[in-house]
């Protein structure tokens, strides 16, 4: 394109030759980037089909065995559904909780090291790019691996996965915050420096009330993986609701009702979570467009 | 009536790919006899190896009895038993111990009363099912939480069950072990003993609190489905390995044994009945 | 009691204040001028140690400035208060507390986070507020208001401070001429009624020679000139802007008297 | 100014109530996330885990990330030694060759450094502490273990009883029972994690290796470290590979689906309401049964794998996808979908080109954004069903030894998510550079 | 050729165009004015089936339109290129691409899903690129053009369908007079020289007279006026505009020539 408007083309043929030769270049880039897209999707498929136990063409015919196994003995048993359901209930509150009390620290720490590490706010610019790094690296690990290791430490329970998703979530939404501060204005950060004020009072009274909604938006979104993610845990023993459902589950016939129950209050849950936290962040995100 | 390929599940109780590893002549052995591509998985618990047999996706495995129960149970026409392991002293079983630390003051399982109590994974016969029914005879009561232990928690598998103890956070558990040998080296081979060799646990840390009546050893099953030439060379595979090839039959049995010996679906009707107990 | 003493600053190869030297023995009002970048901003903001010196010293009343390090240096900073071109309020907030960040440095963290600030300061800031006449704004938030309102909450904030210096970094130029008089006059009023010392950096000449009690002017770096308002000649003007023999005073000036010339004064300025 | 009391007195007062406000705010939300973590602190039961936390773990754990130890094991009834790494069959020293601190003989001297020394003499077992003294101990099959230690009281690092005997220092752990004497010796490092002992290669410095490489063995040096039967190189490498693989198709596969059925979920482009609402509850549906239950669910179908791991994401995320591509899709531009319909273009042209275009940026990022996320899931996946790193990782430690290859694969999964955020971040760059514009 | 017959269009209660009848015998250049809401966009958008008719018959060279489905539908439409007031130009798309997608009727679907046009096609667009004076730009984005710039392209995306009626739809109202009367002009030099059918809502009465072979009034959807623009007198514009006794011709017009009134009309449009 440069080419172009640097020869200031004059004529017609001019410019048709050098739109014909930007058209097959394209073209050779586009069929040589789908080609090779295709290609992989293909290769990968083949080896994903390869290396699984069943193929695909096999397998795809009895994807509703399994659902099916578990709705009838579950529908045989419908009357105790409900007991099942208050009966695991205190489970899936375990299950919320380790959440909730991961996102808040999450959230916490994750402010904390936005902060560290936005140009402009942090105390020590020489470290920003240590703060990045372990940012990166706290995001980097996936949460069974700090669980599983802490589990080994500190024994089964909530307290291993708490603190896995935490760690992981102060990555994630220190880089989210972290985009937020960029774009939050320094000059009151510059105002309240020159009367003198701590880098505690410049942070809390000068960027807080800029990035406020925006943090709360993302934690909130942050929550609602943060359940999946905790139930994902209580698998590997990390108790709550997924503890609950993987040892139904895995028991098979005989305890699906109970696997069935567990499966719907965790649905539900999960359900009803992401929509009330989806008109909240809608309210938050629309209220800030509007102060703004 | 062809097979295009032979796959093989492996229950877990050592790293995934040691576990490969072990079995890897089996694999070669099987691919040359049956003249087609054999594969192994070893998935994470024991509930992806029966998932495996039931779907029809995996062919041979050699399955725990709650295991086998369990495949029985949902689906009878699933898989059938094959062969299982003997011992060296001639008798095919293996017992299902109860444990706890020495400084816990617990030395019979009366004394875990009101307390934590943990079993292994729920598709074990010997961390969970023979427990579970033998404990409650012996203590004249259930094993639901709050009746007479405590609690009572899936810790999600031998291993766990074992560092849970040593930790503190159960106060008593129950794994496997082969019975043979002493207490001091966890026994000559089980779950204990592994543990002793990795320098997790100190032998003179834990005691003894229970041990189960013989558990069959569980057995090696094949798919009913697969065509019955590939049964039988399957099945004198495995039988005739000590023999032929003892230091695959070695890794693949995980340790020393006499070798397999055939056995029929009758040998676990008492197992069965056992699960179906503890279904609700 | 201000000194400053061959101040210098470098960003990288590019010298922004280079050896000033600056002697204030009573508190006055003074103007600083000199073209875009001469580095009036980069003196004010050493002088508050938002920006560190490379070398030289600034001495008050004896102490020296640029050593001072964390709390000392904040101390400092709240002696010596500072406003700015785009007033620096956080918008979010109310006019109150934005004139309560004033007394930050004085109470502690923690309490400042809760908004724990004693009534009688809530009650002195109100009435520094009324002062500059903007009391009726005090519970709306700053973004609320115009721009020469928001410049006098950033003055009742350094008020708040009970500072010995006041510095303003062209506190006018963001400014109508309308507001900027209120503004300029607002600091004027406080130099006169608290004595206390006012620096401010100025765009236009005519300003500086109406408001201040001595008048420095900076190019590339340099004080270049430093005298009474009255010595501030055309003269002296067309060397402190650099500008040729076409230089006009209209072209910086922007008090309102002159309000119609400013098309004209656009055009200069971009020549400037 | 005059009437400066007049009117800043209401106002004082009114401040007051404001600020009284603002405190009761400040005040009540930190109050109750304080309220909320001490409810959590306790209902977790922290205290008391804090208490149970086993440091002796931690202690095996990080020593054992850096350092492997090297069994010398005696069995009591044949008197044999034998010397293995990390006390595996795969370390173990080929029949003959033994480590050089240790010089086997009738009594088999092994040297722990720093003046320890255990000998393994025919009958009895000595271990030389300095600054404590001589410890010996016999087993035997009828009296277990009888154990011979310096006077005074027994210190807490010997651990003794009737049948066994186990002594703990800094140099190496030794440990007697009726059946086998043991000593570990710690060293620094990951031992044979290029070449096990078997190998002609192992021992050899790199540039001996690098002169071997050009003299025409580099295929079988490398054979030789890719088959490492220790760390097994080759297969972390497919592992790793399929995990990422997982996350590839599950990402774009899901990516194709959810496009053609994001129409259907969309105001502007499905009138029919039912549809529609059917078209959104069935993206909410799969979203919320999560790719884990998905994993279980196809695991019957499909069998242990990467295809079912890659299924399980791709359902999943057909769910997240046809939602963002639905909100996506209403917020398009109605003028640009005019315009090409002006011209008589075919329905399927209207969409390419009135549609496609704008959604793209959209669509790459989001599908890009997912990429690297899902390669943390892929991992997550594996380990419950499918395979991948996440299957050895988890597996590693679960069975709680190895901790060297647990770090070795933790240190390889970050590399990875690492790896695949710059790579999708790349992408996202070079595909919809300068489109920022477009909206 | 064209005959609108009794055509009527009603949104709910609302009729927005109510029994236009209209007759064009032979190829000219057609203005439709009316003040806005009089149904003007309607009628067109029913003329390109981009609306569906309530009532009444469009016919062209005999064939009826109304009653179009499908294949036969976009066939007409390809015949009546339309050109908006938005351009409604793919603005991530080259120009080119752009102006090619008025062949998208006659190409086969799957070759265009790649892009794959034809070379003689993309040389044709570039002609007519030329042709409007905008040949230079057709490797850039659309979305990096002016408005008048992204007009033309619109215009050559309609050429390219090589239509039989150009329907343009206040072509020019989101233009600022220099880029309207370069548009306005092309237009004309396609009714000319191309001896096309072009029908044009217009917002101006101006522009009407100084382009238009034929005027058409609308007013609440009927239409009041059809004559020439010499008969277009401001009595008959007031008429159609509704306006009281105060209607002034600058008004409505942004010719050039008048653009030192501009303030004056912007007054007086938000009048009409
Ligand atoms: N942070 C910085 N990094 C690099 N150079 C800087 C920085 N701040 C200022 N400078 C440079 O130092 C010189 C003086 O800048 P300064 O802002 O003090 O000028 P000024 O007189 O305030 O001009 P203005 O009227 O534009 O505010 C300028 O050339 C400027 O480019
Ligand atoms: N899709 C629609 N639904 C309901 N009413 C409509 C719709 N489109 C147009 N109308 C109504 O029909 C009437 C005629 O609208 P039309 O857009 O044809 O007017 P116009 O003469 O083009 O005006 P303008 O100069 O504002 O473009 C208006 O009152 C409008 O509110
Ligand atoms: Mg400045
Ligand atoms: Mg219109």
């Amino acid at each position: 394109m440069a080419d172009l408007t640097a020869q200031a083309p004059g004529s017609v043929a001019e410019i048709q030759a050098q739109y014909a030769d930007l058209t097959r270049r394209k073209r050779i880039y586009g069929g040589v980037l789908l080609a090779l897209f295709i290609a992989l999707m293909m290769a990968g498929f083949r080896t994903a089909d390869d290396r699984n136990a069943g193929s695909f063409a096999d397998g795809y015919q009895r994807i509703f065995d399994y659902p099916a196994e578990v709705l009838s003995e579950a529908g045989e048993k419908v009357a105790e559904l409900p007991a099942h359901v208050v009966h695991f209930f205190p489970a899936l509150v375990e299950t919320l909780n380790i959440a909730g009390a991961a996102t808040l620290l999450g959230a916490i720490l994750g402010t904390l090291l936005s902060l560290l590490s936005t140009r402009g706010m942090a105390p020590w610019p020489a470290l920003i790019p240590v703060f990045r790094r372990v940012m990166d690296i706290c995001r980097a690990i996936p949460e069974i691996v700090i669980a599983l290791v802490l589990i080994f430490l500190l024994g089964g329970g909530p307290v291993p996965a708490m603190i896995a998703i935490a760690i992981h979530t102060a990555g994630a939404l220190g880089k989210l915050f972290s985009e937020v501060n960029e774009n939050a204005s320094l000059k009151p950060v510059e105002g309240l420096n020159s009367t003198g004020a701590s880098w505690a009072q410049r942070m809390w009274l000068g960027v807080i009330p800029q990035v406020g909604p925006n943090y709360v938006s993302y934690a909130l979104l942050r929550f609602e993986i943060n359940i999946r993610a905790s139930a994902i845990l209580g698998f590997v023993g990390a108790g709550g609701i997924g503890y609950e459902l993987k040892n139904s589950m895995s028991w098979g016939q005989g305890k699906y009702d109970e696997a069935a129950a567990i499966f719907i209050l965790l649905f539900v849950t999960i359900v009803v979570v992401d929509q009330i936290s989806g008109a909240l962040r809608d309210r938050l995100t629309h209220g800030n467009r509007k102060g703004a | 009536e062809e097979i295009s390929e032979f796959r093989i599940g492996i229950l877990g109780g050592e790293n995934a790919q040691d576990r490969l590893n072990s079995n890897e002549c089996l694999r070669a052995k099987t691919e040359e006899l049956l003249g087609v591509e054999t594969k192994l998985f070893a998935p994470a618990d024991y509930n992806g190896v029966i998932q495996g047999l039931l779907g029809g996706t995996i062919d041979m495995a050699w399955l725990g009895a709650s295991g086998y129960a369990k495949t029985y149970l949902s689906d009878p026409e699933a898989v059938e038993p094959v062969l299982v392991k003997v011992n060296v002293d001639g008798g095919y079983g293996y017992y299902s111990v109860g444990f706890a630390r020495k400084d816990s003051g617990i030395n019979a399982l009366e004394d875990v009363k009101g307390k934590v109590f943990g079993f292994g994974d729920p598709n074990s016969t010997s961390g969970f099912l023979i427990p579970s029914i033998e404990i409650p005879q012996q203590t004249g009561s259930t094993m639901q939480s709050g009746e007479y232990f405590g609690e009572v928690k899936f810790t999600g598998g031998h291993e766990q069950t074992i560092v849970a103890v040593a930790n503190g956070d159960i106060d008593a558990g129950v794994t496997w072990a082969d019975g043979l040998g002493n207490w001091e080296d966890g026994y000559n081979s089980g779950a204990l003993r592994k543990a002793v060799d990795a320098g997790l646990i100190d032998m003179n840390d834990l005691v003894q609190i229970w041990q189960s009546k013989p558990i069959p050893e569980g057995p090696v099953v094949l798919r009913k489905a697969l065509p019955e030439d590939v049964k039988v060379k399957m099945t004198a595979l495995m039988a005739s390995m000590p023999a032929m090839d003892y230091d695959c039959y070695y890794s693949v049995a995980a340790g020393d044994s006499k070798g397999f010996q055939p056995i029929t679906h009758e040998a676990y009707e008492v197992i069965i009945e056992a699960r179906k107990l503890k279904s609700n | 009691m201000l000194r400053i003493n061959k101040l210098t600053k470098r960003f990288g190869d590019k010298t922004a204040v280079e050896a000033a030297t600056l002697d204030i023995d009573k508190p006055c009002m003074l103007g600083i001028i000199g073209r875009s970048g001469a580095g009036k901003s980069t003196l004010l903001r050493m002088i508050n140690r938002l920006g560190d010196a490379s070398e030289g010293s600034i001495s008050f009343e004896g102490r020296e400035i640029t050593t001072l390090k964390g709390k000392d240096k904040r101390a400092w900073q709240s002696e010596c208060a500072m406003i700015f071109q785009q007033f620096n309020l956080v918008p979010r907030m109310d006019v109150v507390s934005n004139v309560l960040h004033g007394t930050l440095n004085r109470r502690s963290t923690l309490a400042t986070m809760f908004n724990l600030y004693p009534m009688a300061d809530i009650h002195k800031a109100i009435e520094i507020l009324d002062r500059l006449g903007i009391a009726e704004h005090a519970p709306k938030r700053a973004e609320a208001l115009s721009g020469g309102q928001q410049q006098r909450v950033a003055i009742a904030r350094a008020l708040m401070q009970d500072p010995k210096i006041i510095l303003a970094d062209e506190p006018i130029a963001s400014l109508d001429p309308m507001n900027a008089q209120t503004v300029m006059e607002a600091l004027r009023r406080i130099h006169e009624e608290d004595g206390r010392t006012v620096i401010a950096n100025l765009h236009t000449l005519d300003t500086a020679r109406r408001y201040c009690d001595r008048v420095v002017g900076m190019r590339d770096g340099r004080i270049v000139f430093d005298g009474l308002p009255e010595q501030l000649t055309t003269g002296v003007a067309r060397e402190i802007y650099g500008a040729g023999a076409d230089f006009s005073e209209a072209a910086t000036s922007t008090e309102i008297e002159t309000l119609d010339k400013t098309q004209a004064v656009r055009t200069a300025e971009a020549y400037v | 100014m005059t009437t400066m009391d007049l009117n800043t007195a209401p106002l004082k007062g009114q401040m007051d109530k404001l600020f009284f406000k603002k405190r009761l705010m400040n005040f009540g939300i930190p109050a109750v996330i304080l309220a909320y973590l001490t409810y959590v602190f306790f209902a977790f039961d922290v205290p008391g885990l804090w208490e149970r936390a086993s440091m002796d773990n931690a202690r095996t754990l990080v020593s054992d990330t850096y350092s492997y130890k090297t069994h010398v094991t005696r069995d009591n009834r044949t008197g044999d030694v034998t010397y293995a790494v990390e006390g595996e069959r795969k370390g173990e020293y080929p029949e003959g060759m033994s480590p050089e601190w240790v010089t086997p003989g009738t009594t088999t001297v092994i040297d722990l450094t720093g003046g320890h020394v255990v000998r393994f003499g025919p009958e009895t077992i000595e271990y030389d502490i300095p600054g404590y003294g001589l410890v010996t101990a016999t087993p035997s099959r009828t009296q277990g273990v009888q154990a011979i230690l310096p006077e005074g009281d027994v210190p807490q690092w010997i651990n003794l009883s009737k049948n066994r005997l186990a002594i703990t220092t800094d140099a190496g752990r030794l440990t007697v029972t009726r059946n086998r004497a043991e000593v570990f010796r710690y060293f620094y490092g990951w031992e044979l994690f290029f070449f096990t002992l078997d190998s002609p290669y192992h021992g050899l410095n790199p540039f001996e290796l690098a002169g071997r490489a050009v003299s025409g063995e580099a295929g079988a040096i490398w054979n030789d470290f890719w088959n490492n039967k220790m760390w097994r190189h080759g297969d972390v490498a497919w592992a790793i590979g399929e995990t990422i693989l997982m996350a590839f198709l599950g990402t774009f596969g899901a990516g194709l689906v959810a496009l053609p059925l994001a129409f259907l979920g969309t105001r502007n482009f499905m009138p029919v309401r039912v549809v529609r609402f059917a078209a959104r509850r069935f993206f909410d549906f799969v979203r919320g049964v999560d790719s884990l239950i998905w994993t279980v669910v196809l695991a019957r179908a499909f069998g242990p794998g990467p295809l079912t791991g890659a299924l399980a994401i791709l359902i999943t995320d057909t769910g997240t996808f046809g939602k963002i591509f639905s909100e996506a899709l209403e917020n398009v531009d109605e003028k640009q979908i005019e315009g090409v319909s002006s011209t008589g273009a075919k329905p399927i042209q209207r969409y390419r080109f009135g549609v496609i275009p704008q959604i793209t940026p959209v669509l790459l990022s989001q599908l890009l954004y997912f990429l690297e996320s899902n390669t943390r899931s892929a991992t997550i996946i594996g380990a419950i069903t499918g395979g991948g790193i996440g299957l050895l990782l988890t597996q590693a430690i679960i069975t709680q030894k190895d901790w060297e290859e647990v770090s070795y694969y933790i240190v390889l999964i970050i590399v990875m998510v690492m790896f695949m955020d710059w790579f999708s971040g790349w992408l996202r760059k070079r595909l919809i550079s300068g489109d920022e514009g477009g909206h």
